[in-house]
């Protein structure tokens, strides 16, 4: 009863606020829809001239929204920004109308393992990339260079001075994180391998509660 | 004992790739690697590699190397007395951390294969083309009154530079040497002597100009200067250069050689 | 409390159905957004292998979802089929916006020195500007053809040659002017700067009389 009580007392009180919320929600929205680079938080506030809590408090409940079983887009946190795009899980669906598809970014092994090696220990030098990978041979050094995944981070300060890497922005949009935090640390990958045996045997039941826990 | 590579032989991007493989294939403790076995199975395995031409890099050698001194040291017994005083090393932990690190980060690049996966699934149609055709170039900082107003501004520091007005028709060795004068007076860095040439209207001033800088450079009040050969010839005031124009004498010299 | 009832016996009678709804209607939502021509309803039907009626059913209410304030992006029907687009009343939110996210170009003080001797004394050589300026360095000049705002206007007849440099018609219209006559002389401006001083001590004026005036 309580509930009923606020839920009807704040129409009145709050209409002007959560039309203008609405608004501001829609003009979000339809921001979100237009842009290609990953929008910051900040640079939405700026540009539209609101303050960046609210802004980021409406971001939110967007991204909530389409979150959503019934709608097909999300929002999605990239590369420290918002963007808007379909969900994955419609890909067969949606493949049938793509026209423009992106060319699918193919690396090898040994390119996504130097990927991963700057990833985690940016930055970092040639010789210490293949220190941890044990193989010599910096030719995907160039490849991620030419696909702006990694670009030159400055020398580092030892005997010969080498070039240190780093991911880029390109990185996070192309893996799809938001930000370099996202990315498990190492010692969960340990922990993850140590485990996967103990899963494998158990990987049958969440799958079988889910409907459950929908209920 | 059989290899679990004796049926074919995978490639290996190098040994540490290896050594995983035989490891985790055959379920083997990679905390407590019978080092003897698996060292004899990666030995096999560039056995094989060499008959079928395949050709390993140089660090596939090196570990095995490096697998047979671990071996060694391994049997080689150790003095009881001297391990209560200065306990060695399991000889395996350097290879077992560098082969627990190297697992990681192919997890690590496992985990971005994934991440790759669903990202191709995701498609984004921006329409913020529609929008930017309107007005294809940003705007100029700058207002109209920025640009007058500066104008003004270099116009007002132009009336209270003192220049040295340099007729171009009679224009003298002697003019040009106090021409120089103003131009290094307010200049302390090099001055590119194409630049200078080049504000010359005429072909005498630029004659003269030629000749009072190389009065100036024998007075050593004024030096050359060319970073690279070939390169922009540029002019620097020396140390000499207050003392040449000090006194009157050495310019009255000059201006009567000229005359 | 009808409504209640129905909104009780409704999950467990059509839960499957719902859920297949949301499914598909999320679909639609993906396949209206990616595609950038208008689809038909039949279109999608046969593309996704689902009945017509279900399809525009669908379709209709998703064109109700987001007709709803909190929206900023519709999905209309044109041409026969639907396409997504952001909503008329939000465009100029949005035009605003993406204005603001290209940042206006900023000149440095020696390249609007520079632009400013070439637009007074046009046509000008290099050695004129520097010796106007009395600053050595041409570098200014790269960055002005660069943007267009100057372009070469031949060779002058002295030794050496030297190029000339004039203002474009981009210079024109970054300034909002109609040609070079419009550009105000020294004198207008000095004159200007006089009136501001008048029109300052002027100001003051009126906050003094208003409570008078009201009086």
């Amino acid at each position: 009863m309580q509930e009923m009580d606020a839920a009807q007392l704040a129409p009145q009180l709050s209409e002007d606020r959560s039309s203008e919320d609405a608004q501001l929600q829609a003009i979000l929205e339809a921001i979100v829809y237009i842009t290609d680079e990953p929008l910051t938080a900040q640079q939405i506030a700026a540009a539209i001239g609101q303050p960046i809590d609210k802004i980021k408090r409406l971001l939110d409940q967007l991204v909530a929204e389409f979150a959503k079983l019934e709608h097909g887009l999300s929002i999605r946190e990239i590369a420290g920004g918002y963007k808007m795009a379909t969900k994955a899980e419609h890909h067969e669906a949606v493949r049938a109308f793509v026209k423009k598809l992106t060319p699918p970014l193919k690396l090898s092994l040994p390119a996504l393992e130097t990927l991963a090696v700057i990833a985690y220990k940016q930055p970092v030098t040639t010789p210490e990339i293949m220190d941890i990978r044990g193989v010599q041979g910096a030719g995907v050094i160039k490849t991620l260079l030419d696909r702006k995944l990694i670009a030159e981070a400055g020398r580092k300060d030892v005997v010969g001075r080498p070039l240190t890497y780093k991911t880029t922005k390109e990185f996070l949009v192309q893996f799809g994180l938001k930000d370099l935090k996202e990315l498990p640390t190492l010692k969960e990958f340990e922990e993850l391998g140590r485990l996967e045996l103990v899963e494998e045997s158990a990987q049958a039941e969440p799958a079988v509660e889910h409907p459950a826990a929908d209920a | 004992m059989s290899s679990p590579l004796n049926f074919h032989l995978e490639q290996y991007d190098g040994p540490l790739d290896l050594l995983l493989d035989l490891i985790r294939k055959q379920e083997i403790n990679i905390y407590d690697i019978p080092i003897a076995r698996i060292t004899q199975q990666y030995l096999e395995y560039m056995q094989k590699a060499a008959e079928m031409d395949i050709e390993l890099s140089a660090e596939f050698v090196y570990m095995a190397a490096t697998l047979i001194h671990i071996k060694s040291r391994m049997l080689l017994p150790r003095d009881p007395e001297l391990d209560k005083l200065l306990p060695e090393e399991d000889p395996r932990q350097e290879l077992v951390d560098r082969l627990l690190e190297h697992e990681r980060f192919k997890s690590a690049a496992e985990m971005l294969q994934q991440k790759r996966v669903v990202e191709e699934a995701v498609w984004s149609n921006p329409q913020i083309a529609q929008f930017r055709a309107e007005d294809d170039d940003p705007g100029l900082a700058v207002t109209l009154f920025d640009l007058v107003k500066t104008f003004q501004t270099v116009m007002e520091r132009a009336k209270h530079r003192p220049v040295y007005e340099v007729d171009t028709e009679d224009v003298s060795v002697p003019d040009m040497i106090r021409y120089l004068r103003n131009v290094f007076d307010q200049e302390s860095g090099p001055v590119s002597a194409r630049d200078l040439f080049e504000r010359q209207r005429s072909r005498r001033a630029m004659i003269c100009l030629f000749l009072a800088l190389l009065e100036l450079v024998k007075l050593q009040a004024l030096g050359l200067t060319q970073p690279d050969s070939f390169g922009e010839i540029g002019l620097k005031r020396l140390k000499g250069f207050e003392a040449a124009f000090a006194g009157g004498e050495t310019l009255a010299a000059i201006e009567q050689g000229y005359n």
